[in-house]
């Protein structure tokens, strides 16, 4: 990792997002939006669907480049930067509908999230053997770690593909883990969840934060959920912010009960 | 400073000092695009409704050609072997639906891509069984093609057109008005085309997707059938063809798989742009660049427009 | 280490000899973080030793008693041999237990420190700590989400184990006060409380000594011949005497190896992998599995069906007899080869029982099918008849007298006498010193002579001399007839049936005897599928005709097999009732061991036994119920009676 | 049935990462290798050795390469004769430049240049996905086909336009030309295929594998988590191509002996090889060995089947029926089963570990 992640103390300003605008052939998709993620908080992004919540992230590890508007993570400044840099960076995401690799197991999956972090050569790994194999071991153990912080050791050898969709979410958060992330993004973590999964999964998000002081920002449409966890809020609507700050402060926000509490489910 | 002169400068000189010689260039590549154009189509229709990439178009047209000169030898007189023949295309078009679609249905493209190429050993297989394997020709003046050529004078040389590849353009432009006509104007055209949008949609207009499946793959085996026939008539009837056949590949790149239009514009560029590229670059590298001009064509072709010439931008989600 | 080497009375002093004669062979596996983590004797003794020490610093003294709680995890046995070191008395409690239950054990025993599993527990505590005052810490094994508690109390295992090993580097002196603390450590003193989950009232805390426990488990590994090459699961519940004496008490002595599971719900793989050379479990696992066995060979092919059953066949035919040494026909010998290749091997292969020497269960009373279901699989189960205040053993089965109905002759070194009322006493080498601060029910419980009453009624089978355990005495009763009638005893016949998991049965001083049946969900859930009976609770499926029928033809059965033993016929049932919930722990319906609660159910449920007695064809009953998560709520439902033919002895037809 | 699970427990990550965790298993291949190794060409005919065993496993090499390629990483390509192409053409350059290099080491060597030939036309596949890919590498396949044709360097300037095989030795023993004993030629192409297997399942079992199929699943995720799309995709087609290269001189020099390119090189051998992958199994090595002997096998068997069976057959029409049959077969096996004999194989294993149970 680069020196810089360390030089960003708790409650420093990790992510910082500068009027950035977004849009696809004409449609905007995001206008001219800012906000910041300071480290070690769990920041949640909210609005009602097409608000741009997933546009949003998409721009942060550099998957759209937005057509204006600049990007300072880590003291970094950019206009865009490719998906592998962004995490090579220290970005790590989970998607709304899983995007797990089928055709793999939980813990090859997971692994996969390891893959930056291992560099053994081409040959050794022709052998698999020597610093092949030891490297292997080694992210082995840290990957074991998560799947005991998960408690998903029953399905460690199971095909992702043959998972219930819970069990598939909390696999896909193992794998964002995985990557020993400075920034954390969370696209719906709890969706289609029923409550006993939400509660899990909102323990372990906590715990994550808690635990390994991950900066979590997470996109959740169940608001009970939001206000629990997030230290601050930001709003959008039709792409625009309309407001931000701590969970009290949002809720009292008039615009935001208009625009969206007031139809909250 | 020798070599870009021959490839980049000389060729053009050689254009301006033969214009007759470029023009015919030009004509010859304008009729082996339309037939790539009009094996393109045959793709193009089955790809639309079904999704398949039928890798066995090319064989179907060999096959058909086959099968009408190999039913005119048996005796049948042209007229009857011609219908004969487009029965038997029927009867193809059913028995792929019945025995390799249905039973694959929601499959993987791939898979589906693959079962093609089982279609077409197993017509290859039939074909050479049933007809023998050696070359044929085809029916030419049965089927009242004009034969010998027409040579115009013009740029103080000679023009040659064959008389058959006139024909061959005609029928193939009749034949794209008589699918853009089938498309637009009949009903069972607008399912095709809402099947191409979306399976529901053709189900609402009321004919069920095997139904469909059926009729685009007949429709693919008339296609091929002309195309045979026209082939045929330049060349001969041989499996020989089913190479030939590929170039349909590069055609559908440029032209998108899913675009008429496209299938058409592509063909004539790659068939014009490969003769060209034979008559005057091939000497350079020593000839027989004809086989691969085409994909390279295509493939410089697609690394700035991926989506083809008509197909539409992909932007993708998550 | 001269003291330990020469014999141990204490565990302590095993565990400083095993590290001296098994130093390299494995004593402890877990599988953790996906493979088998494995400690030495020595590795062990070591960690031990170091977290004694810690122990100790944290000011754990002798007589102090320190609460074990949570699932087996090396760490939880480790507290126990460590606070055992210092001469402190481990107390083990069941962890499924909820805060309420848990805060009685805790306070009775009065602890000072408790090492738990996890967060959970650690919450459970806390949540009752004020009324533990002399709880001085509370350690934990797994830190998750633990990391911000703020209660300096709170200290991790780990954490002190290395304390212990920094404190060992400081002073060398250390070391040798330890080994000091660990001789001095007495044969005769407390070396843990085990806590009966009371079938009756609140549970005692049986005091076992040392000595006694080594004693015992001694004779039992003699018996068994087990040695440091054996390998066991220990999944049993820490808090009950079959895990401390099976697992902690035999592996001590016998230096074999204890394998902890990876999590309760890899427990069936894990019994896989490791392949146990000893293994323990309750009949109702067995039956379960069983159930479980049939249910899937349903789903198998007509031909695998068939070469399954034929061979099951042929197993029942000739398999406990090769077991037992006995004679068998070529034929049957070669048969039954074939059938080992094809199924049994296979089967036990799956089920991880491959490698088992020695099985045991106990308990309850195991069906007959079921029992000999295992044995003919060429799997040598036995049974065995023990008590918490024995340290368990009272009469064992030897190998080549295997009987599934009777519990089998005298465990080495065991006394037996029977009152006249049938009432079973025994003397036995581990039996306990009495019940922690309960002089008055210890007295109760021994005879002035010194034997323990067990409240089990039973007899010796004159033939075999084998003892036959009829029920708890003081449940015996008699019918208005004057008929024997033995509740237990027939619910166990019931229990037989897959589809029946629970029955009570009720009839004393009452004219004829009636029960409640809990229907098994998974056979039921199963038959009512294949039959398609389609159904959306427990409830209605417990009420569903069908279901009625079924259960009526399995109490006729059971009705016509007592009618055979004149001493039972009389307690034949004449009505029963399906419940329209299942008997639940949660609902103090059940022990923690799952074992009825008689009295209890008979109060909550008395407008039923009113109903099974008045003749009413229906009745209504409102009960409350604990939810999985705690809550309370109530249920209400309308109950159906159905009458069942009862025959005359000796004659299996109606009467 | 034949498995003893019970007790096989692993107390470090090496044990339980294993490609063969499961005893039997490790059994079961060393039976199979002595059989391959010791027991075929001691008792094996001329016959099993040169018209089934040397094509099969010259194809099944050729399989394992074009699995990684659209098996692993989900690219599809048609160039895979073109590439074996590559590999017998350097080869044949290799092994006459420097005749003193002993000939086995050319024969792997000459893998690392259809390698580089692979990446080369690997490079659209950052920006083409799916059939348009295929078609691309189609230009590969047509491309080096006119090459071997048309640059007369490559095939050392001689008349006939072929390769042709000279007399090496390894150890002593001739190996390839006209003197070289099948045995020979059988071994030294076994102990390629053993070897280059083992090494393939290495690198598929390890962080490459992982990339490769990451990128197969969900080629997005796979970027989002700092996987470059185009390394994976050229590495993939690198290492694909090799084995292709490798199979193609092997088919050269231990299997035809020299011959014309075109027709052993063709877009036919390309799709033959497709068939042999899909109907094996995408994404499984073992796969690759099912397809590999069941293509390659099939034309043999029904030439020599049929008439067993009394069917008497005309040269020509035996060849029409088995592209008959062989198309026949393709459908069939799709519809029965679209990932292939592996994944028969895969659940008919999966039942004798749980046997009696049928899950």
């Amino acid at each position: 990792m680069s020196a810089t992640d360390h030089s960003i103390r708790k409650g420093e300003v990790l992510l910082a997002v500068d009027q950035v605008s977004l849009s696809f052939g004409g449609v905007k998709a995001i206008t001219d939006v800012s906000f910041d993620i300071r480290k070690g908080e769990i920041r949640a992004i909210i609005g009602p669907n097409g608000a741009g919540k997933t546009s949003m992230l998409n721009v942060i590890n550099g998957f759209y480049h937005p057509q204006q508007g600049r990007i300072t993570f880590k003291g970094q400044t950019r206009s865009k930067m490719r998906p592998s840099v962004a995490a090579s960076q220290g970005i790590a995401r989970t998607f709304q509908n899983v995007a797990l690799f089928k055709g793999m197991s939980t813990l090859d999956n997971i692994m996969s999230g390891r893959t930056l972090k291992m560099n053994s050569n081409f040959f050794w790994q022709c052998l698999r053997h020597g610093p092949a194999m030891a490297e292997e071991i080694r992210h082995r153990e840290f990957v074991e770690d998560i799947i005991d912080f998960l408690e998903i050791q029953a399905i460690r050898k199971v095909p992702v593909g043959k998972l219930p969709y819970g069990l598939q979410k909390r696999v896909e958060l193992g794998r964002a883990l995985a990557m020993e992330p400075d920034l954390l993004l969370l696209d719906e973590p709890m969706a289609g969840m029923n409550l006993e999964e939400k509660e899990d999964m909102s323990r372990f998000i906590i715990d994550v934060n808690t635990q390994y002081g991950t900066t979590i920002a997470l996109i959740e449409h169940d608001m009970g959920v939001v206000m629990d966890l997030s230290d601050r809020v930001v709003v959008l609507e039709y792409g625009r912010k309309l407001a931000d700050g701590t969970p009290d402060e949002v809720k009292a926000d008039q615009n935001v009960i208009d625009a969206y509490l007031g139809v909250a489910h | 400073m020798d070599i870009l002169f021959k490839v980049l400068i000389d060729p053009f000189l050689q254009m301006g000092a033969m214009p007759d010689l470029f023009v015919q260039t030009i004509w010859d590549g304008f009729v082996t695009g339309v037939l790539y154009a009009l094996i393109a189509l045959g793709f193009v229709l089955i790809f639309k409704a079904s999704g398949v990439f039928n890798f066995a178009q090319g064989i179907m047209v060999v096959f058909a050609g086959l099968t009408l000169v190999g039913l005119y030898e048996m005796g049948l007189p042209a007229p009857l072997a011609v219908l004969v023949t487009l029965g038997v295309m029927f009867v193809l078009a059913v028995a792929i639906e019945r025995v390799v679609l249905r039973p694959l249905v929601n499959q993987p493209d791939i898979i589906l891509f693959m079962a093609t190429f089982g279609i077409t050993y197993f017509l290859i297989g039939l074909g050479e069984l049933i007809f023998g394997g050696n070359p044929k020709q085809m029916i030419t003046d049965q089927l009242f093609l004009p034969r010998g050529a027409i040579e115009v004078k013009m740029l103080g040389g000679f023009v040659q057109f064959q008389k058959i590849d006139i024909a061959a353009a005609v029928i193939a432009v009749v034949m794209i008005v008589a699918l853009a006509v089938f498309f637009q104007k009949t009903r069972i055209g607008r399912a095709l085309r809402a099947v191409a949008d979306s399976h529901k949609a053709a189900l609402s207009v009321g004919i069920s997707l095997n139904q469909i499946w059926v009729i685009v793959w007949f429709t693919a085996g008339i296609v091929a059938l002309v195309t045979g026939i026209m082939w045929g008539a330049r060349s001969d009837v041989s499996f020989g063809l089913q190479v030939i056949a590929l170039k349909a590949l590069p055609v559908l790149i440029l032209g998108g798989f899913t675009s008429v239009p496209g299938a058409i514009v592509g063909g004539l560029i790659i068939g014009i742009g490969e003769k060209l590229g034979e008559f005057y670059w091939g000497p350079l590298v020593g000839g027989g660049i004809e086989s691969w001009l085409a994909y390279c064509i295509a493939l410089g072709f697609l690394l700035f427009r991926p989506q083809g010439l008509f197909g539409d931008k992909i932007i993708e989600r998550i | 280490m001269a003291s330990s080497s020469a014999r141990a009375d204490t565990f302590p002093k095993l565990l400083m000899r095993n590290a001296v004669l098994y130093g390299d062979l494995p004593a402890l596996r877990h599988k953790y973080l996906g493979i088998w983590q494995t400690w030495t004797w020595a590795e062990v003794a070591e960690i031990v030793r170091a977290y004694a020490q810690g122990l100790h610093d944290l000011g754990l003294r002798h007589g102090d008693t320190i609460a074990i709680i949570g699932t087996n995890r090396p760490k939880l046995y480790w507290s126990m041999m460590a606070a055992q070191c210092l001469g402190a008395i481990p107390v083990p409690v069941y962890a499924d237990s909820v805060a309420e239950e848990m805060v009685y054990v805790l306070e009775h025993a009065g602890v000072t420190m408790a090492a738990v599993q996890d967060q959970e527990q650690v919450d459970k505590i806390f949540s009752v700590a004020d009324r533990l005052p002399a709880l001085k810490a509370v350690l934990y094994d797994w830190g998750r989400g633990l990391r911000d508690y703020e209660d300096d109390r709170l200290h991790s295992i780990d954490s002190l184990i290395i304390e212990g090993r920094t404190h060992f580097q400081k002073d060398p002196r250390s070391v040798t006060a330890l080994n000091d603390l660990i001789d001095q450590g007495k044969g005769s003193d407390v070396s843990v409380i085990l806590y009966t989950s009371g079938t009756t009232g609140r549970s005692k805390g049986v005091m076992l000594s040392a000595e006694r426990c080594i004693a015992a488990a001694d004779d039992s590994v003699a018996f068994d011949h087990l040695d440091e090459n054996d390998q066991v699961l220990a999944y049993l519940p820490l808090a009950w005497v079959g895990d401390h004496y099976m697992n902690y008490a035999q592996g001590l002595v016998a230096g074999f190896c204890m394998a902890c599971p990876e999590s309760t719900d890899t427990v069936e793989q894990d019994l896989r992998e490791i392949g146990p050379s000893f293994y323990f479990a309750p009949p109702r696992v067995f039956e379960n599995l069983l159930t479980r066995v049939t249910i899937r060979m349903e789903d198998a092919g007509s031909f695998k069906r068939w070469l399954f059953n034929t061979f099951i066949g042929i197993a029942k035919r000739y398999g406990e007899d090769i077991l037992n040494g006995k004679s068998v026909p070529l034929g049957g010998r070669l048969l039954y080869a074939l059938g080992n290749l094809l199924v049994y091997a296979p089967l036990k292969n799956v089920l991880g029982f491959s490698r088992i020497r020695v099985g045991y269960t106990a308990g309850e009373a195991i069906g007959p099918e079921l029992f000999s279901f295992y044995r003919s699989l060429g799997m040598n189960l036995k049974q065995l008849y023990g008590q918490t205040e024995a340290f368990l053993y009272v009469t064992v089965q030897p190998d080549g007298e295997i009987r599934a109905d009777t519990v089998g002759p005298l465990a080495p070194h065991v006394e037996i006498k029977l009152t006249e009322s049938g009432e079973v006493l025994f003397k036995s080498p581990g039996m306990f010193l009495g019940y922690f601060k309960d002089d008055e029910r210890t007295a109760e419980t021994l005879t002035d002579d010194g034997f323990i009453k067990t409240g089990d009624a039973g007899f010796f089978e004159p033939e075999s001399g084998h003892l036959k355990i009829i029920d708890r005495a003081k449940d015996v009763g008699k019918l208005k007839s004057g008929a024997l009638f033995p509740p237990k005893y027939v619910e166990n016949k019931l229990k037989f049936f897959p589809n029946i998991k629970e029955a009570v049965l009720f009839g004393d001083g009452q004219d004829y005897a009636t029960c409640f049946i809990n229907i098994d969900l998974t056979a039921v859930g199963n038959w009512a599928e294949r039959n398609n009976v389609s159904y959306a609770s427990y409830q209605e499926l417990a009420g569903h005709p069908d279901v009625y029928a079924m259960i009526a033809d399995h109490v006729t059965e059971t009705n016509r097999s007592l009618a055979r033993e004149p001493l039972m016929a009389g307690a034949q049932i004449k009505r029963f009732l399906i419940l329209h919930k299942e008997l639940d722990a949660d609902d103090g319906e059940l022990t923690r061991t799952q074992k009825v609660r008689r009295g209890f159910i008979a109060e909550r449920y008395a407008p039923l036994i009113g109903a099974l007695y008045n003749g009413t064809e229906l009745a209504d009953i409102t009960t409350e119920v604990t939810f999985e998560d705690g809550r309370k709520g109530s249920i209400s439902a309308r109950v159906r009676i159905s009458d069942c033919p009862v025959f005359t002895p000796n004659i299996g037809k109606a009467a | 049935m034949f498995y003893r699970e019970t007790g096989q427990f692993k107390t470090n990550y090496a044990d339980d990462m294993a490609v063969f965790p499961i005893l039997q298993d490790r059994l079961g291949i060393a039976l199979i290798l002595a059989v391959a190794f010791v027991l075929i060409p001691l008792t094996g005919s001329n016959f099993l050795l040169s018209s089934v065993m040397i094509p099969f496993l010259v194809f099944s090499l050729a399989s394992i390469g074009l699995n990684i390629l659209t098996g692993y990483t989900g690219l599809i390509s048609l160039g895979t004769g073109a590439f074996m192409g590559v590999g017998a053409y350097a080869c044949y350059k290799l092994t006459t430049l420097f005749p003193e290099v002993n000939i086995v080491v050319w024969i792997v060597a000459s893998g690392f240049f259809s390698s580089l030939v692979g990446v080369l036309f690997g490079l659209p596949s950052l920006r083409i996905k799916g059939f348009y890919l295929a078609v691309a590498t189609l230009a590969a396949q047509f491309f080096l086909q006119w090459c071997f044709t048309r640059i007369p360097w490559l095939y050392n300037y001689n008349t006939s336009g072929a390769i042709e095989v000279g007399q090496r030795t390894l150890f002593g023993i001739d190996v390839t030309g006209p003197k070289a004993s099948l045995e020979a030629r059988y071994m030294v192409l076994l102990t390629l295929v053993t070897v280059l297997t083992w090494v393939a399942s290495n690198l598929m079992h390890g962080r490459i594998g992982r990339s490769f199929m990451a990128v197969r699943d969900m080629d997005i995720a796979a970027e989002l988590m700092g996987i470059d799309l185009l390394k994976t995709k050229l590495l993939a087609f690198a290492v694909s191509s090799f084995y292709a290269g490798v199979a193609g001189a092997a088919m050269m020099f231990l299997w035809y002996g020299g011959g014309e390119a075109n027709d052993a090189f063709n877009i036919n051998q390309s799709f033959l090889i497709l068939f042999m992958v899909i109907i094996g199994g995408l994404g499984s090595m073992i796969g690759s060995f099912f397809g590999a002997a069941f293509i390659s096998m099939l034309p043999t068997m029904l030439k020599f089947g049929l008439p067993a069976l009394g069917i008497p057959l005309a040269g020509a029409t035996a060849e029409h029926l088995t592209y008959i049959l062989v198309g026949a077969l393709i459908i069939f096996f799709l519809i029965v089963e679209p990932h292939g004999l592996a994944r028969l194989w895969q659940i008919g294993k999966q039942k004798l570990r749980m046997w009696p149970f049928p899950y």
